[in-house]
């Protein structure tokens, strides 16, 4: 149990995938303008690297090593295109408001980079619990940088006006500059903030 | 194919509609691999290789397979089996013809393979319904704006070397700070448009 | 599993196989629902554009551009207009409009069954007070940037011009099918 | 029925192509290679440090296998490491003694200076103006290019000169090459008496512009029991084979810039 607490503790703080180990950008930056998005697709893209790392764990003896990443993301792409199709015929209303990103999920480095480092030389139970950790480390980081830029860029949190009428959104924010610029601010910040902790507990 | 439209689509995909700047496809490897400017123009060379080979060939599956069999919803698992064997394909060509290049690459080389850019021309062509050659050239010229947009970013890296920015800043946070500086200059380019 | 090419070729193979036979499944599944699910909701957009009115499906080979159009007879049985879906690229992907044209080849109403464009910007095209601009409009459509002057115009959406002209675009297109399909049927 | 079975078809088919492309060109392209360089790489840290003198873990593990490097030519990975590899190889692995880098400079804010920098922040690049902004010729510049090279982060610039954290550095040399006046040497890491200068100005003349430079006064050479520590060219050397640590030096240093 204890290994299980510190693998998810490691994929929120330590070594999240987009504040620390920076991958899954293209999503991050593409689907981080509004919070509801970024819940959407957060947990879209865990489902997906849940699945995906239980069953590459289970196929792990049995690819050869030449066409392993052909594997690996086909299989992905498999839980993506079922994912999208279930979510089309049974949730409709969030199917729309996420449409365009469902495929991303496929190219999204995450995914394949624990499935290549971790899932293809760990148990079912481990690849499992990671992809749950670096699914909600995903989330965590997506819902974070959407909210910072969805209240200076739109005014809004989950479409909720904040500043009433006159408040006059920076629309670069919600657009790509914006995305650079926040996603940096917000590494740099998590790096101080994890260098005190380090250097509280050590 | 007149020369303008040639001209207007090569336009659009290298500066208007930019991959990395304005569309946000190919962030990973632009973020990995700009360190140092040589690895970077190899890493552009392979992605407009796999880009041009990988559209053509998704082009004609797409057509003369999906279309026909009406299996629309098949198409993101093919494009994505086609650009991994592409990929694959390409990893065991430099192993053995460039081992320098294959070693600097390192894990990036297979990252091309979930490159969202690879997937995004592919599934782009798709969308805008442009005919062979249309496709084939606008993956090459989105594969050309990619390696522009990845050698400036590399050169300006190269040189916050030795700039003076505070410490937390260190590595990728300044990187990707002076990324959205070049995505603003980008964005300027967006009212251009030749037709 | 050794690098043998029988073990790659057979691998590959076997896992495209499991993956395109859940795929089949899920979508023989899924199908019908998917279907019902997109036609309910151009019903429903047509019948908010034009109110009490059955809507059977037209041959639109005449025009490419368009992809359903529906021909829209009253209840009290006299010819109502006609509604055209199309779809134009928008900023980020493209965006589905449903045009209602009055029998007078006025614009009875537009609705946008689905947009993505980037949140707080060009989203800014589905609300319903902007895309009532168009109702009543007919003829040539103009986009303009700060200020209506003429009869025809539309005022675009700050910071979305991209956005705003593909709509634009979208309904014109629309409108000049519908106009030369009443025109003809007349 | 059908649409499933075309599905399952075309994916099938595509995939048998592609892999039948990918068995093909890993025959061609087959690069031989002897099948103990993965296992070597495996064992090495893998932190592509060039502390060996390799570039990276897979050329080392290269040379390794073909005999060109002993078994325990990696720093970092230290006794274990060697022990491992040469388990694969079958040979005997030497003994190792942990080193570290050592900056042998205490000047930083005791040095004077000509005049305030305000350029790039690398040695390199200060130094090309005059000389840089030390009167001392010798002392560290403290614009930390060792640092920028350090895999580890093992350097730090503290009071405006480098300082080594002795266990987070993996003494893979990268700094010595790094630093323009080659301040840094890689002593054993157990050895604590260090003299922290490099000046080989006259002693009269170091007085004048630094509070803690060595004058090659000599009584440190004196009163070694162990001869271990001799002046050369006005400053203090010690050879460490000899050295004993016993701090005899370091009481009887004038200027206190012997560690103990």
């Amino acid at each position: 149990m204890k290994k299980t607490i510190n693998q998810i503790i490691d994929g929120l703080f330590t070594n999240n995938p987009v504040l620390v180990q920076l991958i899954g950008m293209c999503p991050t930056l593409a689907t981080s303008t509004s919070l509801n998005n970024a819940i959407g697709m957060g947990l879209a893209a865990a489902f997906v690297l849940i699945c995906s790392n239980i069953v590459i764990s289970l196929l792990r003896k049995l690819i050869p090593s030449k066409v392993r990443i052909a594997c690996y993301i086909v299989v992905i792409a498999g839980f993506v295109t079922v994912l999208d199709l279930l979510m089309q015929a049974y949730l409709p209303d969030l199917s729309v408001s996420l449409g365009m990103y469902i495929p991303l999920i496929v190219v999204n480095c995450i995914i394949l980079a624990r499935a290549e480092a971790f899932a293809s030389k760990n148990g079912v139970f481990a690849s499992m619990i990671d992809g749950l950790a670096m699914g909600l480390g995903f989330t965590f980081a997506l819902c974070l940088l959407a909210s910072i830029r969805e209240i200076i860029g739109a005014g809004t949190i989950y479409g909720i006006p904040l500043f009433g009428a006159n408040y006059q959104p920076v629309t670069m924010i919600v657009q790509a500059p914006g995305g650079f610029l926040c996603l940096g601010f917000l590494i740099a910040a998590f790096q101080v903030v994890i260098k005190k902790v380090k250097g509280r507990k050590s | 194919m007149t020369f303008a439209s040639i001209l207007s689509l090569s336009l659009a995909a290298i500066l208007v509609q930019n991959f990395i700047f304005v569309k946000f496809l190919g962030i990973c490897p632009f973020l990995g691999v700009s360190k140092k400017t040589d690895t970077a123009v190899g890493m552009g060379l392979a992605v407009i290789f796999v880009m041009t080979v990988a559209s053509s060939v998704t082009y004609i599956v797409n057509e003369f397979v999906l279309v026909k069999l009406d299996l629309m919803y098949m198409q993101t698992v093919v494009f994505i089996l086609i650009i991994a064997s592409l990929v694959q394909f390409v990893e065991l060509f430099l192993m053995k013809m460039i081992p320098s290049l294959y070693k600097a690459l390192g894990i990036y080389l297979p990252l091309i393979t979930t490159n969202c850019a690879v997937l995004g021309v592919a599934l782009l062509n798709v969308t805008n319904q442009y005919n062979f050659i249309e496709s084939v050239l606008y993956a090459c010229m989105s594969g050309v704006g990619f390696t522009i947009a990845i050698i400036l970013f590399s050169s300006v890296r190269e040189h916050l070397e030795y700039a003076k920015y505070p410490k937390a800043f260190e590595g990728f946070p300044i990187a990707l700070v002076t990324a959205s500086l070049l995505s603003i200059a980008f964005m300027g380019f967006q009212g251009l448009s030749i037709f | 599993m050794k690098n043998t090419p029988v073990a790659m070729i057979s691998v590959l193979a076997i896992i495209c196989l499991a993956v395109s036979a859940v795929l089949g499944f899920v979508n023989f599944l899924t199908e019908d629902t998917i279907a019902r699910i997109a036609e309910e909701k151009v019903q429903a957009a047509m019948a908010d554009i034009i109110p009490n009115a059955t809507f059977e499906a037209v041959d639109t080979t005449a025009y490419p551009a368009v992809t359903k159009m529906y021909k829209a007879t009253s209840t009290g049985g006299e010819d109502a207009g006609v509604c055209v879906q199309l779809s134009s690229s928008g900023f980020a992907a493209d965006i589905v409009l449903i045009v209602g044209v009055n029998a007078d080849k006025t614009i009875a109403g537009v609705r946008i069954t689905s947009i993505n464009e980037t949140a707080g910007l060009g989203s800014k095209a589905n609300d319903p007070a902007w895309l009532s601009q168009f109702e009543g409009l007919t003829g040539t459509l103009n986009l303009v940037k700060n200020s209506k002057t003429g009869a025809n115009d539309v005022l675009a959406i700050s910071g979305a011009t991209v956005t705003s002209t593909a709509v634009t675009k979208g309904v014109q297109s629309a409108l000049d099918a519908a106009a030369d399909y009443l025109g003809g049927a007349k | 029925m059908i649409t499933i079975l075309a599905a399952v078809l075309t994916l099938t088919i595509l995939g048998l192509l592609f892999g039948l492309l990918l068995a093909v060109g890993s025959k061609i392209f087959a690069v031989e290679q002897d099948e103990r360089i993965p296992m070597v790489q495996e064992c090495l840290p893998g932190a592509n440090c060039g502390g060996c003198g390799y570039a990276g873990c897979a050329n080392l593990a290269e040379a390794i296998v073909n005999g060109e490097a002993a078994v325990n030519t990696c720093p970092v990975g230290g006794a274990e490491t060697a022990q491992k590899i040469a388990e694969i190889m079958g040979v005997e692995a030497g003994e190792t003694v942990k080193m570290t880098a050592y900056v042998r400079c205490s000047g930083g804010s005791n040095a004077s200076r000509k005049y305030d920098y305000e350029g790039a922040i690398d040695c390199l690049a200060a130094l090309k103006v005059a000389g840089g902004p030390l009167e001392c010729t010798f002392g560290c510049l403290g614009y930390g290019s060792c640092a920028k090279v350090c895999p580890n982060d093992a350097i730090s610039i503290v009071d405006g000169k480098a300082v080594v954290n002795s266990d987070a550095c993996i003494a893979c040399g990268k700094c010595v090459g790094a630093c323009p006046r080659n301040i840094i040497a890689i002593v054993p890491a157990n050895n604590k008496t260090h003299v922290a200068c490099v000046s080989k100005a006259k002693g009269g003349d170091v007085r004048k512009i630094c509070q803690v430079g060595c004058i090659g006064c000599g009584i440190c050479a004196k009163n070694c029991p162990h001869e271990a520590i001799t002046v050369v060219d006005f400053v203090a050397r010690i050879d460490y084979s000899k050295c004993q640590d016993c701090g005899k030096c370091a009481e009887v240093c004038p200027r206190k810039i012997i560690t103990k």
